[in-house]
């Protein structure tokens, strides 16, 4: 029997191959609570799942950041933390999400490296512990797709209100308005996918416009 | 540039040989079809072999309309010697259906007008225009008008009804806000409105106030707030609780500073 | 996933690969079956100053458990357990910022894998940045999964081909743990456990036994 | 009705072999002269063949018409029923109806006819137990059939089992009404499934905890297997079909045993190991633990 590589070594010869799905290709949009059945009635009949129909979700998402105390040099790692809230014994999922590129006119969607992994619940200890402080928590609900590799997600956003002890208990939404989001996961350099969502987004016009979305202007104007 | 115009009109020629080629072969297999398969021949088949046929009929008239193309009408084709005698070579050339390249013949196949046939009858319709009387013309003339501006009039009523629905249920129904997207997306991704404290639009530097802020040391371990760790650990495996992370993250936003 | 005891076999002037042979000819003998090979492999990162209090990270892989990576983090106070996936190693390099990676310590125990009845043995020799520091024997009990009640089962066991050398206490990761069910991260706190030791020490001769 | 039927197979059985052979002079007809014709007059050789088969199909034809003129007509049309109305269903599901409803038919002609072929070799062969003999009229009375009992009683056992043990979980689930399904946990040493049919216990299987709960696939574990093994026994044992609910309660008094499956050392080798299993026996009075070779 051949001796076992380490683990190190397997992930970097899964680097060299670019197998890791290392990129996100993402659009995103709103729909207007009273249209959202309407959404969900295109998207049921535009994916994949059509016989099981949507999927369920209901997760609590913890946004953390790990930054450096000096000064001159500003560093921030972000790191976002998911858990399902209706399935107890599912893993939390664990993510990288960084800078966002919306790269020129021609390049149908936002492309950001992200790394997810599942983890065991002990993350938020480790998380907190490990140097990383909380910066934003939100409970989104709402409904999975699937169409090939894409992604779609058309959920609420939650605000967690510091009252309640529990997750779940005491919350409010944020707007009138559902978030769609269109995603794949994919290795860098698939940027054919990203021609294969924007066709997709333009089927769902015009009940959501799905756009790349340039969260510094975002910051800027808001 | 005489050798050059020759060679083009030898690639020209050849094209338009090998389409006409190609016609033929369809053309071929299709009445063979009629002639021997029409038992199992069905319509679609048919539509089928027709859109073919009409296919290669385009590309012909492209390669023929083509700007290389050496204008065919410019060129003569001058028959030098006619003769009786059986010729062998034009047999094979015409696979079998000219013999001879005789008197007879020649008119007909290298003819460029219209058939005799046809052509006496346009001169019988042109005769008749010409005999018409010109109020008669006119009065005919009108009444095509006439009909034509009305099919047109429908036409342009149905289209305009068309663009008008269209475009009144883009306006009428707003199915998304542009500003919700925005709420959304910054909130989600940045946190708008979503950090702790009194101040809901999320700025963190007033959040010193108001909320249960243990007396942490700036910079210290996170997590020493008033649960102790190790209950701490039991509560998190059932379900963390938001008072606690509440608590660290107030306490945390406060030295920063952010 | 059964009940795991590691301990540590004494060297006694030998090599590595003597004592691994000596040990395998002995479990070979009692009808065990060579099953491949294993390999668990530690690395450690410790936080930059910047970072406040020193905290750290000890990244650990067990090929018994390919897809999975543990990390454990030190804060001084606790050790905190994380079992997350592959591509967590992804990640530690984007905190090499924040935790950088001691080089000098990458720790692994590696060699053959037996299997007798429902025990799984496992016979490594231990490297500390590719120095050979000592022979772990690793044993599972795989159909029970609280070590209270398997104790006295695995150590008559370990006695059977370690002789006097077997172990005659629990570990002391899990002498607080015996009633809790058992799970693959805490077979590996007990390597943690080890190769910490095997770090402090200075040569494969002078190995204290732990308990 | 006996002899029309047996005079119905016989023409039909005709009508076959005259398929048959008319089939046997088209193929003759169709494959034209052979080589095994020889080279010789073969014209003539293959006309007498000919000729043969055509006599042959004549003869058959003959039996054909013979059959059918013994047959008698039916009388008037066949009631069929309120079948006859599925013939003129038009919606297209239900046509396939007819050909369920003849399948079903012949199911039950079958299951009776078994059943009768059961009935009366069981009526030959009775069970002559010993309790048979004794049994009064008054006994008969209180003696209950053990596998068809109302599922009542049975979910009373399984509860009252459930709270005799405080570290025994019991799962039912009742995939056929009358014969639950139990999973039963031995605290976090093992579970056990086992089928009952009415008051008797059909199958246990043991697995690990973290094992799946399919009743026919046995475990990955040795010990197990082996634990399993032992329940077989024990099932076979503790059996009494004169009473059915102590004969559960004493298999599970005897079950509840295993909880010290890893931790109790062998009775008569004090040893934790031999063979490198734990003690997978445990004696049926005394529930002592002991090595499948020190028992």
């Amino acid at each position: 029997m051949a001796a076992l590589g380490t683990a190190i070594d397997s992930l970097t010869a899964a680097m060299k191959c670019n197998i890791i799905p290392n990129q996100e290709y993402l659009l995103q949009g709103s729909v207007l609570d009273q249209y959202v059945e309407v959404l969900l009635h295109r998207l049921r009949g535009l994916c994949d799942n059509v016989d099981s129909g949507p999927e369920t979700f209901n997760d609590h998402e913890l946004c953390y950041s790990l930054r450096a105390n000096n000064v001159n040099t500003p560093m921030a790692l972000p790191l976002r933390v998911r858990r399902a809230l209706d399935v107890s014994d599912a893993p939390f999922q664990l993510r990288y999400v960084g800078q966002q590129e919306l790269g020129d006119k021609n390049r149908p969607t936002v492309v950001r490296s992200c790394i997810d992994m599942a983890c065991s619940s002990t993350i938020i200890e480790f998380l907190s512990e490990l140097g990383c402080r909380l910066d934003f928590e939100y409970i989104a609900r709402g409904y999975m797709f699937r169409k090939g590799r894409m992604k779609v997600t058309v959920s609420k956003i939650f605000k967690m209100n510091g009252i309640a002890n529990k997750p779940g208990e005491g919350v409010e939404a944020i707007s009138q308005s559902y978030l769609v989001e269109l995603s794949v996961q994919a290795p860098s350099g698939q940027d054919a996918i990203a021609e294969d969502m924007r066709v997709f987004a333009e089927q769902l016009r015009p009940l959501v416009q799905l756009e790349k979305i340039d969260y510094k202007r975002l910051g800027n104007m808001m | 540039m005489q050798q050059r115009e020759e060679k083009q009109l030898e690639s020209s020629l050849e094209s338009i040989i090998q389409r006409v080629n190609d016609l033929k072969a369809s053309l071929a297999s299709m009445i063979f079809k009629i002639e021997n398969e029409y038992e199992s021949l069905n319509w679609p088949k048919f539509l089928d072999n027709y859109a073919l046929i009409s296919g290669q009929l385009i590309s012909l008239s492209k390669v023929l309309s083509h700007e290389k193309c050496t204008n065919l009408r410019n060129l003569t084709v001058l028959p030098l010697m006619l003769s009786p005698e059986r010729d062998e070579q034009l047999i094979q050339m015409t696979e079998g259906r000219i013999t001879t390249f005789s008197h007879d013949l020649v008119p007909d196949y290298l003819r460029t007008k219209l058939e005799p046939l046809a052509e006496k009858k346009m001169l019988q319709l042109e005769h008749k225009a010409q005999g018409l009387q010109y109020d008669n013309a006119q009065k005919q003339i009108a009444a095509y008008q006439k009909v034509v501006t009305h099919v047109w009039d429908i036409v342009s009523k149905a289209r305009e009804e068309w663009e008008v629905e269209a475009s009144s249920r883009g306006n009428t129904q707003q199915n998304s806000s542009v500003a919700d997207t925005h709420l959304l997306v910054a909130a989600v991704g940045m946190g708008k409105g979503l950090k702790m404290g009194p101040n809901p639009n999320g700025q963190p530097n007033s959040t010193s106030g108001g909320m249960m802020v243990a007396p942490g040391r700036p910079g210290g371990p996170p997590g020493q707030g008033p649960i102790p760790p190790s209950s701490q650990a039991m509560s998190m495996s059932k379900a963390p609780s938001a008072i606690k992370t509440n608590i660290k993250s107030a306490a945390q936003m406060h030295p920063y500073n952010r | 996933m059964g009940v795991t005891i590691l301990t540590q076999f004494p060297v006694e002037n030998k090599t590595g690969p003597q004592i691994i042979e000596l040990l395998s000819k002995r479990i070979s003998a009692l009808g065990a079956v060579p099953q491949g090979q294993f390999l668990v492999d530690c690395e450690t990162y410790s936080s930059v100053p910047a970072l406040g209090h020193q905290r750290t990270v000890h990244v650990l892989h067990n090929s018994e458990q390919p897809a999975t990576v543990f990390a454990l983090l030190e804060t001084g106070t606790k050790t905190i357990p994380l079992a997350t996936d592959g591509l967590f190693d992804l990640l530690m390099m984007k905190m090499s910022s924040f935790y950088q990676s001691k080089k000098q310590t990458k720790a692994e125990s590696k060699g053959p894998r037996f299997e007798i009845g429902d025990f799984c043995v496992k016979l490594g020799s231990v490297t500390v940045s590719s120095n050979f520091k000592g022979v772990l024997v690793e044993v599972e009990y795989k159909p029970c999964v609280v070590p209270a009640m398997c104790w006295d089962l695995i150590m008559e066991f370990m006695q059977g081909f370690l002789g006097s050398l077997g172990p005659t206490t629990p570990p002391s990761f899990l002498q607080n743990r015996m009633q809790d069910i058992y799970s693959p991260i805490d077979t590996i706190q007990q390597y943690l456990e080890h190769f910490t030791l095997f770090r402090k020490s200075p040569g494969p001769a002078l190995i204290m036994r732990p308990q | 009705m006996e002899r029309d039927i047996e005079q119905l197979n016989s023409a039909l059985n005709s009508v076959k072999i005259l398929r048959s052979n008319v089939r046997c002079v088209f193929e003759s007809v169709s494959n034209g002269l052979r080589a095994d014709h020889g080279e010789e007059s073969k014209e003539s050789k293959y006309i007498l063949e000919l000729q043969e088969l055509l006599t042959i199909v004549n003869n058959n034809l003959r039996d054909v018409e013979n059959s059918v003129g013994n047959l008698t007509p039916p009388p008037g049309a066949f009631s069929l029923g309120n079948t006859t109305y599925l013939s003129q269903e038009t919606t297209q599901e239900r046509q396939q109806l007819y050909g369920q409803l003849v399948n079903s038919y012949k199911w039950t002609d079958k299951i009776r006819e078994y059943s009768a072929l059961a009935g009366n070799m069981l009526a030959a062969n009775s069970f002559n137990k010993t309790y048979k003999t004794y049994s009064t009229t008054k006994r008969r009375k209180t003696q209950t059939s053990n596998h068809n009992v109302p599922p009542e009683i049975i979910e009373n056992l399984i509860t009252s089992i459930d709270r005799l043990f405080t570290d025994v979980t019991i799962t039912a689930k009742r995939p056929f009404v009358p014969n639950p399904l139990i999973q039963v946990a031995l605290g976090r040493v093992l579970r056990a499934v086992i089928a009952f049919k009415g008051l008797m216990i059909e199958w246990v299987v043991v697995k690990a905890l973290s094992e799946d709960n399919d009743l026919w696939t046995e475990s990955r574990y040795k010990v197990f297997r082996k634990v399993t093994e032992n329940c077989h026994a024990a099932m076979c044992h503790f059996h009494s079909p004169m009473m059915p609910e102590l004969a559960v309660r004493s298999f599970m008094h005897w079950f509840h045993s295993y909880i010290t499956l890893f931790s109790a050392p062998c009775k008569r080798c004090s040893k934790h190991l031999q063979s490198n299993l734990p003690p997978t026996w445990r004696d049926l009075r005394s529930l002592e633990p002991y090595h499948e070779e020190c028992k």
